[in-house]
This record gives structure tokens, sequence and C-alpha cells, in this order.
């Protein structure tokens, strides 16, 4: 499949963006934290499509977006992993998981 | 429209939609399943740029783990039938300016430079390559990478558990 | 001739102030007047002989040479500009020296029985001692900065010793203010040897005077508001002269100055510290009559008015030290007048001489006066001549001394007063018919005011005494017959031989059209003064209603204290210095406590920026990181 | 592989043998951390010490991990400073509450020092990025490591999203820079390297995301929340470990890799150390706890070390490496004091030390003199760190931007002073009782003292800083 | 070994003694015995520098020892003196020993206090032979810090806040001049060579015009701020109000000097075209605080506020008679700083000593103490008299040494400030006047005063030191005067040369 002749390069570019700032969105207005972390997610995705594009269109003779794509997709399982258990931790000190309400140490 | 455009089209279009209603539906569940269909569009995604691989582990790893992982924390910790609070105002505005803003300006930069591609001949991304590459230590190898990674893994689980689990007394 | 020997009239003063001052918890109380009165008759002694010395020698072509008896130095300051210390002999300092000394050891010799079983008795007579080395060293200064230097020394020995009761708030604040008024003065005297300093490249008095020196060989041609810079050094100088001697409108410390011991102002306010601006004048007096002749015609005129002004308001003083007071305020504006008419040189110098001659006979008859007065207050304790009278016959010896000061300062002849006195008319006869007029009037207003004094202390009615007065001991008796004698022969004294503007001698005639009317109006001023209180009568107190306005403002010396007064508190005080301080504390300190407060401010400005929501906080970071590359992108 | 490639990996391979070890430990043991603590001690000890043998230049994994002299010295740096940091945390740990948890500590405490381990001496992107977040995540669970304090809770969720975000943004930095050079070998990119929009783009997301780690304004904000929420040894481990390998990278990959064109960074170092600066000097005068306190002069300081990037030459890199240095040991010391403070009375807010040198005169000398170091007093070493920086930042002109320094660490000599005067001057009722230190706790301040004094007089330790780069 | 390294190791040592010992007794004997010893090495080295001088050593910095220490910088331990230094030093050992009697009775925390206070002073004594840019701004901080400990832990009112802020205005002083020494250390080779810190090399070259006027004033005011420079002073009144006795001592009569004699040394010597060209903002600058200072004092009531008004006006003098670079002016300035470091750590000690026997700083509260304290109330007097300029004090000498040499600049511009800061002398007597009049005489005003003691054997010490100090100068200036005139031909000629 010859991908470069049908779609350029800038549409994924534009694509990897959207979704990147979409998430960041995500992150910043929603008032779960759950939620929030499904934002960072979806940034780490857009990420990857950047990684994967850029190896793809331009620099197919080596697999370094590639790779880089699969470590991040590791990473993202734990950070994942650790989000969870921090807002188990949360959920257990605050009865709620409303980033709102996580607010005591400030100034 | 050729084949892969219309596919093309298709996968981004869902990809973008479901990432807005994965950030703005109210049923928190549903937020999680939007974004299991985001990541499986995205997995349709490196399958047409030709990364089997990375295709099939965003599969299992995201759609299978990730998210799974996501549903569970809500099933500990909310109610699904609950609608979430809206977003306030100004987190929104605030929020949305700085996303158009930070897309206007990457898009700029972004497009308006000139991409260089590589001349040199393209290496095949069959599962022997990956694998070869996977393990080497030399030119291209990422072994030490998936040595430290097994180590991140193995230190985050063990102290998620230990976050998470009830004191042990 | 060798006067190495005239660094002990110098140092035994100091040694004995400094031997007192330190020992004073040691030394049993009655050593300490024997001591600083012998110290004194010592260097009296040895001035004598100087003088002696040095004007038995044979005065060459150029009249008496100066000779430089000691000399060494003390500060360089620049390559030209150096300051000594050290020893000038001329007429002007040997003639100075013999006075000060003499009137010094009496009034020493007075004080041992003034003084007696005085608190701080020995600090007494180490404060004299060191006014006696100061004004010494002021007389024999070799450069006009040794001048300044000793001149600040006399300043503060006489602060010291108008402080002497230093409990009383009147004489702590007499003493300041006298010291503060003769600082500003000295502020004048400063800037002016400065300007003529840096002109001439010289501190040396025999330079600035020397005929080929560079103030008067070399004329000036820098000038400033019409004057040259020369007149301007050397009026500002006078300021500085002014200050100390007194004159109007510096006159102000002196009266108050009455506030300290009554023998220190015989010494200081009489006859010695204050006619040092006469002295100084004198000093420089080529460099004023060759140089900078609008400068002496500024001094004839202060002098003039001085002298007329202060006799006006002692006619009215009733305190009898202030009489004095302002007398010397007023002889000494003869002095000062004295020098403003004169000329360089000869005949021409005659007001020169007459001025130095009345300074010398002044200081006689005025410390005879005050060590009268301070023999009729010893007795009668107390100042006020309301609470004295008839003590003719219980004071014999000062009185019959108290009479003879009175006639010489009213210039009845043969007196010693009259001598010095006609040549000053006659000086100012010969320069200026309004100058001279008003002297002449002057000069029976001195004879009324004296004898008003005279006729109050000695006759008049007796009021009652708490202790009835009797005659001082012997050691004051003695200093006031010394004196009386002294006011008596000085007269005689050939001092045109002696001192004169160019150390030339020169002859003097007698003017009868000058001596007589003079006389006839000190006459008329003594018979004046007999008739209204001679007896006790109501004629003083009705002449002084009929001029209610005058009077008052005589009485109360032209209220021009209240316009220092005024000036100091309500300017100096209150406009400027309480503002500098309101300012430094508010604006200036303001400043620095408002960037302070402002930062502290600032810091609770952006508290909210830390607000404790993890997604203000991302917010912060992303758009952060957008501005970041934003201004990295367009600034690079 | 061979014996050699292990010597050259000894720092990495002993912590990972550390971190494995303690998590079998964690599994297995008893009670009584006594002897855990101890041999956790001794054996870390000799980790550090390894780190004192000298190595080659040389490259491992074809370019992936570099090893030189710097980088080890780097390492050694941060090993020593995490030496000192679990001394003082034993007595912590001995507590009973503490107990149970002193495996997963050192365990988690391991892992990210092997991480930091790994980013300093990575050679390419990808094992930064792996390094940054193997030190990354773990603390965030350290952060969260006191289960049954609401703060702790709240510092490690904090810490978690924005290093999430931060990360992610750092992630778009180093697609960007994949983008425009197709390498992410930085012996590669170091030839390749030229000055366009989108590879100074990438450029700045990168700095970003370190500039978060390193706590630079505006990217500071979980700093105190984190700080004061976390567990002391943890804060501690936050301020000097954590920030110091970030630093080093930040700066090794900045000296090395963007080495032609530094305009552009430098131009951020300049923007960011007048904000940070600034802003932490504000943020730091109105503080009452001691930890928040120390957090914004944490802050305060990574703005001085900004200084030494404005200069992009080798003598920029020796200062900033010699202040780290100096950063360290002072601010360890200041911890360690309030560690001993704290674990015995629970207090950790700055009017508490009222009246403390009447009763610890030594533990109040030694704070004294490491906030003077920290103010950059003379003549402890914290002076010469800081008029090194200013030195740095002056050859290169800029005397307007060394001055707005300087005002800083005036302004920040007045907080410094608040805690001295707290400790002097202020009178207490009822002041923190007379406390007795434990060899762990002697040992750390021994060796922040020496350190605080001796590195500003020898001039050695700079110039062997200097020879190395 | 160079002997000025004993005048940084003889305090070092004598802290050091103090740290072991623990009686407060022998603290203070320590402490007397180290400064005493201070004095008369100091003493000693004035008889050193005069037998290597009349050997023929003509350099300009006599007993220099160099050795390297930051090679990268090119910064050096270099020490060196010239008769210019050594009579700071000698100030210097001469105000602290006088200080350390003055301390006597200090009762709480005599150890940190003593200690302190000589680590203070070693600052000081670093400060002035050092001639390398770098230790000399180390010992500049050296010198400062331990002020706040001295006046925020000994000192009384408010006291904290006056040590905050002569702190930080001083440390923000230190700021510019960090600012001021780098500049210079990187024009220190215009032509490409070696970049150096040490003073005698910078002063060989030529640094550009336009770097000397950017550097010249943040060197100045950095040194001016020290030196209470207007408006830069206002940490001066309330830092000495609050400080202990000997702090106010060695500050006012030490510290300061540090700005003036950095302002001559380094901002001036080092940057003499950016000192020519903007020598008339000083002076304008220089000639406020003088006729300020002395009108701020008028005003005070309490009588350290007056004494650190009147220090405002006398260093301001310094400091404006170093601007008219000529030989004279400067030798007046460096008198000057002797002088008035002299006679206000006098002033200091006394009003410290009156304190601890009133308890109150007021003059109106305050009178008639010449009856009751003789001895100290005399003190009082010579010491205002100094400040008055009398001659055969000090202050007279060196007050006539300014004005005869900033009247050879013969523009009307530094005449009229000439004449402006001359008529401080008058505005000095009406403050000291005052002071005297109200406080010491008059009848006494509070009835137990009466049982007041005199001075005691240590505040004796402390007093004649200082007296003998001041009225030896006064009596006898031309052995300083000669001292000090002695490297400043040289200076001077630096000065005007590159005009």
């Amino acid at each position: 499949m010859n991908l470069q002749a049908e779609i350029p390069l800038d549409y994924m570019i534009i694509l990897s963006i959207l979704v990147f700032f979409i998430g960041l969105m995500g992150v910043l207005i929603r008032r779960n934290l759950i939620t929030m972390l499904m934002g960072v997610e979806l940034m780490l995705n857009a990420v990857n499509i950047n990684f994967t594009a850029f190896n793809h269109y331009l620099f197919p003779h080596r697999l370094e977006g590639h790779f880089f794509a699969l470590i991040v997709m590791a990473i993202a399982a734990a950070e994942a992993a650790v989000a969870i258990a921090l807002i188990i931790n949360i959920y257990r000190q605050f009865a709620t998981v409303s980033v709102d309400d996580v607010d005591e140490l400030k100034f | 429209m050729t084949g892969p455009k219309i596919i093309f089209f298709i996968l981004a279009i869902s990809i973008v939609v479901f990432s807005i209603l994965s950030i703005t539906s109210r049923k928190i569940l549903r937020a999680a399943i939007y974004l299991l269909f985001v990541l499986v569009a995205m997995a349709g995604l490196y399958y047409m740029m030709n990364f089997p691989f990375l295709a099939a582990v965003q599969l299992i790893l995201y759609a299978g783990g990730i998210v799974v992982l996501i549903i569970f924390s809500i099933l500990l910790t909310s109610q699904i039938n609950s609608k979430l609070e809206p977003p306030r105002r100004s987190h929104l505005l605030s929020g949305a300016l700085t996303a158009i803003a930070g897309i206007a300006l990457s898009a700029v930069t972004i497009l308006q430079f000139a991409f260089k591609p590589s001349s040199k001949p393209a290496i095949g991304t069959d599962m022997r390559t990956i694998g070869l590459q996977l393990m080497g230590t030399g030119e291209n190898g990422y072994a030490l990478p998936f040595e430290v990674i097994s180590i991140l893994l193995l230190a985050a689980l063990v102290g998620s558990i230990f976050i998470a689990l009830k004191n042990r007394t | 001739m060798d006067y190495a020997y005239t660094l002990i009239i110098l140092l035994l003063p100091l040694v004995t102030f400094l031997g007192l001052g330190l020992l004073s918890k040691r030394l049993p109380v009655a050593l300490a007047g024997i001591i600083g009165t012998a110290n004194l008759f010592i260097i009296a002694a040895l001035s004598c002989a100087t003088a002696f010395t040095y004007f038995t020698q044979e005065a060459g072509e150029a009249g008496f040479e100066a000779i430089e008896a000691y000399k060494i130095t003390w500060l360089p300051l620049t390559d030209k500009l150096i300051i000594h210390l050290g020893i000038l002999l001329d007429p002007l300092s040997v003639m100075m020296l013999v006075v000060i000394t003499l009137v010094s050891a009496m009034v020493h010799l007075y004080s041992i029985g003034y003084m007696k079983g005085e608190k701080g008795y020995t600090r007494y007579f180490a404060f004299l001692s060191l006014f006696t080395f100061s004004m010494l060293g002021l007389v024999v200064a070799t450069n006009i900065f040794q001048m300044y230097i000793f001149w600040e020394l006399v300043g503060v020995s006489s602060y010291l010793l108008i402080g002497f009761y230093y409990q009383k708030p009147s004489a702590v604040a007499a003493s300041k203010k006298a010291f503060i008024v003769t600082r500003f003065a000295d502020l004048g005297f400063l800037v002016g040897i400065l300007i003529l300093s840096f002109n001439t490249g010289t501190f040396e008095f025999q330079t600035l005077t020397s005929l080929q020196g560079p103030v008067i060989g070399q004329a000036s041609t820098a000038a400033f508001m019409g004057l040259s810079v020369t007149t301007w050094a050397l009026l500002l100088i006078f300021m500085g002269g002014a200050g100390k001697s007194a004159m109007f409108p510096l006159h102000i410390w002196l009266p108050d100055a009455m506030e300290g011991p009554t023998p220190v102002s015989a010494l200081i306010h009489a006859a010695t510290m204050v006619v040092a601006g006469v002295y100084l004048v004198a000093r420089l007096f080529p460099a004023y009559a060759l140089s900078a002749p609008d400068a002496l015609t500024v001094i004839m005129y202060v002098g003039s008015f001085t002298s007329l002004f202060a006799a006006v308001i002692a006619c009215t003083q009733l305190d009898i030290k202030r009489v004095l007071a302002f007398s010397t305020l007023s002889q000494i504006g003869y002095m000062m007048v004295a020098l403003g008419v004169s000329g360089y040189g000869g005949e021409a110098g005659l007001g020169y001489m007459a001025s130095l001659f009345h300074l010398f006979t002044h200081a006689f008859f005025k410390a005879l006066l005050f060590l009268g007065a301070g023999s009729v207050i010893h007795a009668v304790h107390s100042n006020l001549m309301t609470e004295m009278g008839g003590l003719r016959k219980s004071m014999p010896v000062t009185h019959l001394t108290f009479l003879v000061a009175c006639l010489t300062i009213a210039g009845i002849p043969p007196l010693s007063g009259f001598f010095s006195k006609d040549e000053i008319l006659v000086a100012a006869f010969e320069h200026n018919k309004l100058i001279f007029a008003v002297q002449w009037l002057v000069a029976g207003i001195t004879a009324f005011y004296m004898f008003r004094l005279y006729f109050r202390i000695f006759w008049n009615q007796t009021p009652a005494y708490h202790h009835a007065p009797h005659e001082s001991p012997v050691v004051m008796t003695v200093p006031l017959m010394f004196l009386a004698i002294a006011s008596v022969v000085a007269g005689f004294v050939p001092f045109h031989d002696l001192v004169t503007s160019d150390n030339k001698p020169f002859e003097t005639a007698f003017h009868w059209s000058i001596a007589g009317p003079s006389i006839a109006i000190a006459v008329i001023g003594i018979l004046t003064a007999a008739w209204l209180y001679a007896r006790p009568s109501l004629r003083p107190d009705a002449i002084s209603k009929s001029l209610s306005g005058v009077y008052t403002a005589a009485y109360n010396k032209f209220y021009i204290d209240e316009i220092y007064l005024f000036i100091t508190k309500s300017i100096i005080f209150q406009f400027i210095s309480r503002p500098v301080a309101w300012f430094d504390r508010h604006i200036v300190d303001g400043t620095m406590n408002f960037i302070g407060n402002s930062t502290v401010a600032g810091s609770a400005a952006i508290k909210r920026m830390q607000s404790g929501h993890v997604q203000l906080y991302i917010w912060y970071f992303a758009s952060g990181v957008l501005v970041l590359a934003l201004l990295i992108l367009y600034l690079n | 592989m061979t014996w050699t490639d292990v010597y050259i990996l000894r720092n990495e391979v002993l912590l990972t043998l550390l971190v494995l070890y303690h998590l079998i430990v964690d599994l297995t043991e008893g009670k009584d951390n006594g002897r855990l603590v101890n041999g956790t001690l001794f054996g870390f000890g000799l980790v550090t010490a390894v780190g004192f043998y000298p190595v080659e230049t040389t490259s491992l994994f074809g370019q992936m991990f570099l090893s030189d002299p710097l980088r080890n010295t780097l390492k050694l740096i941060l090993n020593i400073s995490t030496f000192i940091i679990l001394l003082q945390s034993a007595s912590w740990l001995r507590k009973p509450e503490n107990q149970p948890k002193t495996g997963a500590f050192y365990m988690l405490i391991f892992s990210t020092l092997m991480g930091m381990s790994f980013m300093i001496s990575a050679g390419n992107f990808l094992m930064l990025y792996l390094g940054l977040e193997t030190a990354t995540l773990p603390l965030t669970l350290l952060a969260a490591f006191d289960k049954k304090l609401r703060r702790s809770a709240e510092a490690g969720i904090k810490l978690l999203m924005s290093s999430a975000v931060s990360s992610a943004v750092l992630l778009m930095g180093l697609s960007l820079l994949y983008g425009s050079y197709g390498t992410l070998y930085f012996s590669e990119m170091a030839s390749l390297t030229d000055a366009q929009a989108l590879s100074v783009f990438g450029l700045v997301l990168f700095v970003a995301g370190f500039g978060f780690k390193l706590s630079l304004v505006p990217f500071h904000l979980w700093t105190a929340d984190v700080y004061e929420g976390s567990p002391l040894p943890v804060t501690m481990y936050f301020s000097v470990v954590s920030k110091g390998a970030a630093l080093f990278t930040l700066m090794l990959v900045l000296y090395n890799v963007f080495t032609l064109y530094p305009k552009s960074w430098t131009l951020a170092a300049y923007l960011l150390s007048v904000t940070t600066m600034v802003v932490g000097n504000l943020f730091a005068l109105r503080q009452k706890n001691l930890k928040r306190f120390l957090a914004f002069s944490s802050i305060t300081q990574a703005g001085f070390m900004m200084l030494g990037f404005v200069n992009n030459d080798n003598l920029g890199m020796t200062t900033v490496v010699y202040f780290m240095m100096i950063y360290s040991l002072s601010n360890l010391a200041v911890f360690g004091v309030l560690s001993m403070v704290f674990n015995a009375t629970g207090k950790e807010n700055i009017e508490d030390f009222n009246g403390f040198y009447l009763t610890n005169p030594r533990l109040s000398l030694i704070m004294l003199l490491a906030l003077f170091s920290l103010a950059g007093i003379p003549p402890v070493a914290g002076f010469f760190g800081k008029f090194f920086l200013f030195t740095a930042a002056a050859a290169k002109g800029l005397y307007i931007l060394v001055f707005i320094a300087v005002i800083n660490a005036t302004i920040s000599l007045y907080y410094y002073l608040l805690v001295v005067k707290a400790m002097f001057i202020n009178k207490s009722e009822a002041p923190v009782a007379t406390l007795t230190s434990t060899w762990q706790e002697k040992l750390a301040f021994t060796i922040c003292l020496v350190g605080i004094a001796a590195i500003g007089f020898v001039s050695g330790v700079y110039d062997y800083i200097a020879s190395l780069i | 070994m160079n002997p000025l390294l004993f005048l940084i190791l003889i305090p070092v040592l004598t802290v050091a003694g103090i740290a072991l010992v623990k009686d407060l007794k022998q603290v203070r004997v320590i402490s007397a015995v180290g400064m005493g010893a201070q004095l008369l090495f100091s003493f000693y080295l004035v008889y050193l520098f005069y037998s290597l001088r009349n050997a023929g050593n003509t350099d300009a910095m006599l007993l220099v020892s160099t050795s390297t220490w930051y090679e990268a910088f090119n910064i050096q331990y270099k020490f060196g003196i010239d008769g210019i230094s050594l009579s700071m030093i000698v100030l210097t050992s001469l105000v602290t020993f006088a200080g350390v009697f003055a301390s006597w009775q200090v009762d709480f925390l005599t150890k940190e206090f003593f200690i302190s206070l000589i680590i203070l002073a070693s600052g000081v004594f670093g400060f002035f032979i050092s001639l390398d840019l770098f230790t000399m701004f180390l010992f500049y901080e050296v010198a400062v810090i331990p002020m706040y400990l001295l006046i925020g832990i000994w000192g009384s009112g408010p006291k904290e806040y006056s040590a905050m802020k002569l702190t930080l205005m001083l440390m923000a002083g230190s700021a510019l001049l960090l600012v001021g020494l780098l500049g210079i250390y990187f024009n220190s080779s215009p032509e490409g060579g070696r970049l150096t810190f040490d003073l005698t090399e910078i002063a060989k070259v030529s640094i550009p015009r336009d770097a000397q006027l950017f550097f010249f004033p943040f060197t100045f005011i950095g040194f001016g701020v020290l030196g209470a420079l207007f408006p830069f002073h206002t940490w001066s009144p309330d830092g000495h109000a609050s400080a202990p006795t000997a702090v106010s001592m060695l500050h006012a009569g030490v510290l300061m000097k540090l700005g003036g004699y950095g302002a001559f040394r380094v901002a001036m010597y080092l940057l003499p075209e950016g000192a020519h060209a903007m020598a008339w903002i000083f002076i304008i600058l220089t000639t406020i605080s003088v006729v300020y200072g002395a009108f701020g004092a008028i005003w005070q009531k309490d009588l350290k506020y007056i004494n650190a008004y009147s220090s405002v006006s006398h260093c301001g003098l310094v400091l404006f008679a170093l601007l008219m670079m000529n030989e004279t002016a400067t030798t007046g300035a460096i008198l000057q700083m002797i002088s008035h470091g002299l006679m206000t750590a006098l002033f200091f000690a006394l009003i410290g000593m009156i304190y601890g026997r009133t308890h109150t700083r007021m003059i109106d509260e305050m009178g008639g103490l010449m009856k009751v304290i003789p001895f100290l109330s005399v003190v009082y007097v010579i010491a205002g008299l100094a400040s008055l300029g009398l001659p055969g004090l000090s202050g007279f000498v060196a007050e006539m040494t300014i004005f005869v040499g900033s009247f050879q600049n013969s523009d009307t511009f530094h005449r009229i400030a000439t004449i402006v800061a001359c008529s401080s002398i008058v505005i000095t007597a009406v403050y000291i006047l005052r002071v005297v009049g109200i406080l010491l005489l008059g009848p006494i005003k509070n009835e137990h005063y009466n049982e007041l003691k005199d001075a005691k054997w240590f505040e004796k010490v402390s007093t004649i030191t200082l007296v003998i100090s001041i009225t030896a100068i006064g009596m006898a200036p031309f052995w300083l005067s000669a001292l000090i005139r002695e490297p400043l031909g040289d200076i001077i000629q630096h000065l005007i040369a590159r005009l």
C-alpha cells in the first residue's frame, strides 16, 4: 500500500495535533480524575501518530519512531497503573475522585 | 477518492469525533468506551502505515489493558449512572483558548517546515526485523530500553500495588 | 636676638592646663589657683622681657623687623599650602603678648579670691590656662591657618568658661549661643582663608602682607559681583573677626556671655578675646589698606554703627555686667572705626596706631571695670544695679579704682582712655566727618552710661542688704589697684613709636580742636548722669517714660535676639531640620520600606497562582509552554 | 555483553540489583527493619564508593548508552546526595508506622535513581525519555507514600497528573525533533542540527518538559504542594536528587546536542531564569511551613542555575555542576535539621524553630551555615557557587540579567534570614527540646558540613569539574 | 609567611579560643588579649612598613604575597598594604580593641557575641589587605553579615526590623557592587589577554570608556551604600539605633569605612574615566549628604539617631572629598575616615555606657549628667568637640584638609559644593552643643541619676584608647598625613592621567 501517494504527511500531522490538544483540553476541563487520565492517554496516542507517521513517511530506513511508539505504549500502561493506584488512594482519603476537592495544599 | 484515502478519512474522523466525545461525555463509562474506539481506530492507522506489530500491541495493551484498568477504576470509585458535573465555564473557555492557540501555533510551525525524507532504502517491518532489533545490543538495537522498561514496569506495578493496597497491619 | 625662650610663654599655660585637667582629682584645691597664677606671672614677666628686648632694639630702615622665633611644619596640605606652627614676633604681637599676659595674670590673681570655695575651682584654672594658651597662640601666629586654629581654640575655651556654671540653664544657653554665633562667623573666616590661600598660594602672614607679595604686589584681576576676589576674601575674613569681636549683627552672644564668672568676662569678653577681630584686621592690615579699601570702608561703617548702637543699649541696661558688655561692644566699635579710617604707612596710618592704642588701654580699664564690678557682685551677690547703691563707704578700694576706670573710659585727661580715644577721633575726623560726629556723640553717651553705672553702685540710696557689704580680700584688690595704675599710665606709652601700620615710628600731633569738644561732651555726659543718678530721684523714670518706644526697644536690645531666635527656632529648626527629619523618615526611608512592602504585596498578589487546583497548574504549564515557544520563535 | 560492559554499566547494574533485592525483601521481611536499614546503607554506600573509580569515555548499545568521566561524576553527585538522604531517613524509617514500608521505599528510591542514571548516560532520546519516566513514575508513588495522610495522597495525584501532561508535551517535542532530524541519536543530531522553526519548537517543548522537573516558573506549580505533601525524605529526594538529575540531563543535552544553535535555548534560559527567580522569591517570602518554604527556595535556586545555561560555554556547564553540588549539600543539611525536628515533634513550621538555638546550638549552627550557603554568603561554599554562576552570565555580557539575579539573591537572603531569626532571635515559650542525633544523622551532617565548608575554599573541586568538561 | 596573614590569623585563633572555653570571664579575657595582640601587631606592621621603606623599597604596595586560588578565573590570594590600607588597619584594630572593652558587660550569649564581633573584624581586616577584587568582595560580605545576628540578638528596640533592613540594604549595595566588579573583571584585559581580578594589574590597563561609564555607578553606589551615600543611607539610623554598643562602634567606626575605601580603591582607581564623567552627580549627592545629615541630626531626640545622622554627614564628606580627585582632598578623605571612625566609635561607646546607666537614649529624659558621671561626660564633650572640628582633635585636621583640598578645584561648581559642605561645620556645632547642653549640662532631671556610678575600669580602657588616638592625630597629624599621602601621588596621577 503506497500511503505516501494517497495521503500527505500533513494530514497525519494535523490529525495528531488535533488529538493532542483535544486530549490536553480534556485534562484541563474534566473535573474527574479518571476522565483527566483519559485526556492524558489521548495526548500520548497523538504523539504516537507523529512518531509512526514520521517513521513511515520520512525515515523508513530505521525503526526509531516505531520503537519509540512501542515504548510510549508501555510507559502509558505503567502510568495508567500508577494513576489508578493513586486515584484509588485519593478516593480512600477524600471519598471522591473530583479534582476540585483535592486542593488542600495551596498558596 | 481511493480506497486508502477513504479508510484514512473514516479512521481520522472517528478518531477526532470519538476523542471529542470522550472528553465531553457526561457519562463516565461512555467516555471510556469512546476512548476505546479512538484507540482501536489508532490501531487501524498503524496498520495502514505498515506497522502491524504496533497495531497489535496497541490493541492488546491499550484497548485490552489500559481501558480495562480504567473501567475497573471507574467501577471502584464512581456510580456509573450518575452524570458527571459539566465543566466550569472558565475552565472550558481557558482550556479551549489554550487548545486552539496550541493547535494554531503547532500547525503553523509544523506545516511550514520542509520535511526532508531520507533517501536510504526502507527497512522491513516484519516480525523478524522487529524482534532482532528489539533484542539487539549493537547498532539499532533496543535491548537496553527493553530491559530498563521491564524494571520500570516492575517498580511501578509493585509500587502501585503497595499504594493501592489497604494498610497492612 | 634669640627669642627661643618665647616658646615657654606659649607652652607653659598648655602644660598647666593639661596638668590641672588630668590631675584635677588628686590635687589639693588651693594649689590649683597658686599654680595657675604663678605660671601666669612667669609668662607675664617673660612677655614683658620680650617686649622690652624687642622694642629697645634698633629699629632699622624698614622699622621693626618681624621675627619668626619658632616654626615647625604641622600639616602640609598641598605643595605650597603648608600649615606651620610658630611664633611670630613683631610690634603688634609683642604688644598683644604684654596685654594678654598682664591682664591674665591679674585676673588669675583676682580669681583666687573671687572663686574661692566654688565647685570646680581646679577646672576653672585649667580652663583659664587653656584660654591663655589659645590666645597667646593666636597672637603669635605666623600664618593665617595657625591663627584660625587658635581662633577656634579660644572659641572653645570661651565656651567652656561661659558655661562654667553648667548647672545653670542660662549659662549653658549662653555658652552655646556664643559658640554657635562665632562658629557661624568663622565659616566666613574659613571660606575667606580658602579663597585667599588658593589665590595666593600661601598662608603666611609675612607673604600676605608683604608689599611685593601676591596680595598687594599683584593686583587681583578676577572679580565677583563688582568686587575683586581679594576684597571678597578679606571681607569674609573680617566676618570671622566681626563674630569674635561681636560686631553688629553678630554681637548677640557677648551680652549673654556675661553668664560666666566675672573674672572670665574681664579677661575674655573685655580685654583679650573679643579684640581678636581687631587684631585680625590689624594683622592683615596692609592687605586691607592697599588691596581692598572697600573692605575697610565696610569695617568702618560696621564699627561705627556698632559703637553707637551698643552705647544706646548700654544706657538702658540694669545688669551691671551687661552694661559693661555693651560698653565693650561700643569700644571695640571704636577700634574698628579707627582701622576703617586708617591708611597705610606713616601719618596716614594714624587710625591703625590709634586703634591698637585703644585696644591696649581698653584692655586695662575694661578689665578693671569688670573686676571692680566683680568685686561689687561678690559683695552684694547680685548683678542688678537696682539692688545696689551707696557702696563707696563699705568698699573704698573698689570704689576708687572703679572711678578711675570710669573716668578713663569717659576720656578725661590725662587718663589713658583720653589719649587713645582722641587719636581715633582725629583719624576719623581726617577721613570722614560723619563718622567723626557719630564717634564724638558716642563718647558722650559712653561717659553718661558709665557714670550712670558708677552713681547707681556707689552713690544713690543704699538698699537693705542681706549681709553688710564689705571690701574684697587683698588678692582681689591688688589686681584692681594694679590695673588702675596701668589705666592711668598706659596713656603715656609712646605708641606711635612702637606699633604702627608699617612698623616705622612717626610723629603725632595733639589736636586741641578735637580733644576739646570730646572732653566737653564727656563732661556733659558725666554731669547728666550725676544729675539723674547721684541721688535717688524720679527723673530717670520720667525720661524713660517719655521716650517709651525708644527706651523699650533699647532695653530689649532692639529685639535682635528675638530675630535670631526666630531664625534659629522657626527657620532652621522648624523649617529646615524638621522637614529634613520628616523627609528622611517618610520619603527616603519610606521609599525603602515601600520597596519592601511592595515586594510583599506582589507576593500576595500572585498567591492565587498557587491555587491548589492541579488543573490550573496544568493550564499554567500549557500556556507557559505556548508563550515561551512564541517568544522564542519570534524573538529569535 | 562483556565484563567491561558491566563495569561501564556498574552503577545501573548495582542499582538494579538493589531494586531486585528489596523487591524480594519487601515480600519476606519481618517486623524489625534495623538490619535492613543499616544493610542498605552499607550496600548503597558501597555502590556510591564504586562511583569513585574512574571510567573511560565510551559508549554501549550502539550509542544508546554513553559513559564518560563527567557523566560518572554527575551520577556520583546524585549517589552521594541519595546516600545522605538515606542516612537522614533512617530514623524516619525506624518509626513503627513506617517499618512495613521500608522495602518498598528503598525499591522505589533505587529504581528512580537507576532511571536518573540512565537518563544522564542516555545517548538517545528514547533512552532519555525512558530514564525520565523511570525517574518520575515511582516518585509519584513515593510522594503518596504516607498512605494515612490526605496531603500525601494529594501530593501524589497532583504530581502524577501534571507530570503526565508534561511528559506528553516533552514527547511531542521529541517527536517533532525526530521529524525534523530523522534521528534520535545524540551523536547524529549534534552534527545535523540547524535552527529551523520546527526544531526550535521541538526544543522548547523539550525544555518545558525538563523545566517541569526542574521547577522552572511557570512549570513549577506542582512543586510546593508536592514538597509539602510528601514524606520528608521524599521531599529531600525531590529537591536535590530529582532536580539534580533533570538539571544534569538538560545540561548534557543542550550542550552536547544543540551545540550548534545555542541562541534559542540561551534565550529560553534567560527568560525562565528571570521568571523563576522572581516568582520563586515572591512565593518564598510568604511561607510559614518550612517544607513549602524550601520548595520555593529550591525554585529560586533553579532560577539561579539557569544563569549557567545562559552561558553556552564550558564555563556555564562547570558552574552549573559546581553550584548544584553545593546546593545539594546545603539543602540536605537544612532538610536534615528539619527532619530531626519533624521526627521528634511533628513540627515543620518556621515559627516552631523559635528559640531553637538555646536548646540545640549545634543543629542551629548547621542550619545557619547551610542557609547562608543557600543564600550565597561567604565564606561558605554557596557564595562561590553563586559568584561563579554570575560570572558565567556576565561573561556573555548579560549584566542586566546578573543584576536581576543579584537583587533576587538579596531578596532570598531576606527569607533565609527569617529562619535564622526564628532560631537565634525569636523567643519561644516552648522551644523544641534538645535533640540527640543518631550516627547516621551525624555522618550525614558531617558530609554536608565538610562539603559546605571546603568546596569553596578548596579550588581543586572546581578545577576538577572544569577538567571533566 | 607573609606577616599580613596574621591579621586574619589572630582573629581566627581568638575565635577558636573563645569557642573552646566555657567561662564567661575567660571569654572576655581571650577576646581582650586577642584584640590587644591584634592592636600591637598592627603597630608592629607600621614599624615594619617604615623599616621597609627606609630600606629603600619603593614599591607601591609592600608585603605583597600572591598565590593562585581559582586558576580558572585567575583569582588569587593577593595581599599587600600601602600607607592608606595600613592606616585603615590601625584604625580597625583600635576600634575593635575598644569595642571589646565596651562590650565587657554583655551577659547574654557572651561567647557568641564575641565570636560574631571578631568575625566581623576579621572580615574588615581581610578587606583592607586584599588586592584581589574577589577576595575583597568576599571579605566585604564576611564583614557585613554578622551584623544581622549582632543586631538581631543583642540589639534593642525594633532590632529585628533594623537588622533586616540594614542587612538587606547593604546586601543590595553589594549586589550593585558585584555587577560592577564583574564588569571590571570582564573588561580587565581589553587587548585580549588573561582576565584578572588583580587590583594592581587592572590599574595598568585601560578599560574601555563606555564600560567605565556603565560600571562606575554600579561600583560607586555599591560601596556608597555602605558609606551612607544619600539617599541610600537609611539603614544607618535604624541600624545604629538598634545595634548593641560595640556593634555600633565597629559598624560606624570601621565598616562604613569599607565604603569609602572601596569607592576609592576600586570604583575610582580602576574606572577613572567613569569617575571623571560622573563625579558631578555624586558630588551633588554627597554635598546633600553632608548638609542633610547634619540638619537631620538637629531634630533627633535619640542619641544614637543623632550620631547616625552625624555619621551620614561625616561620611558624606569622605566621599565628597574623594570625588574631588586631588591629593589633598583625598588625604583629607582618608584622614576623615580615620577620624570619624575613632570619634564615632567613641560616641557610640559612650552612648552605650550612658544607656547602660540611665536606660534611655532620649536626650529629653536626661540632663545634668556632668555632675554625676563626670568622666563619661567629659569624654563625651571631647568626642563632641572632635566631631565639630576643634583644632587639636582629629576632626579638625581631616575637615580642613578636605576643604583646602576641594577648594583647589577652581571651577564654580566645585567651589559652591565646597562652600556648602563647609557650612556643615556650623550645623554640626549646633547639634553637638545642643546635645551636650541638654544631656550633660543643666540641672539633673531625674532624682535617681544621683546614684549613678562613673566609668568602670574597662569602660575607661575603651574610651581612653580612643581619646588618646583622637588627640594624637589632632596634635600631630603630620605623621599620619605623610603615611597616607605617600602612595597618593601615584594614585592621583593615575586618576588624572586618563582624562
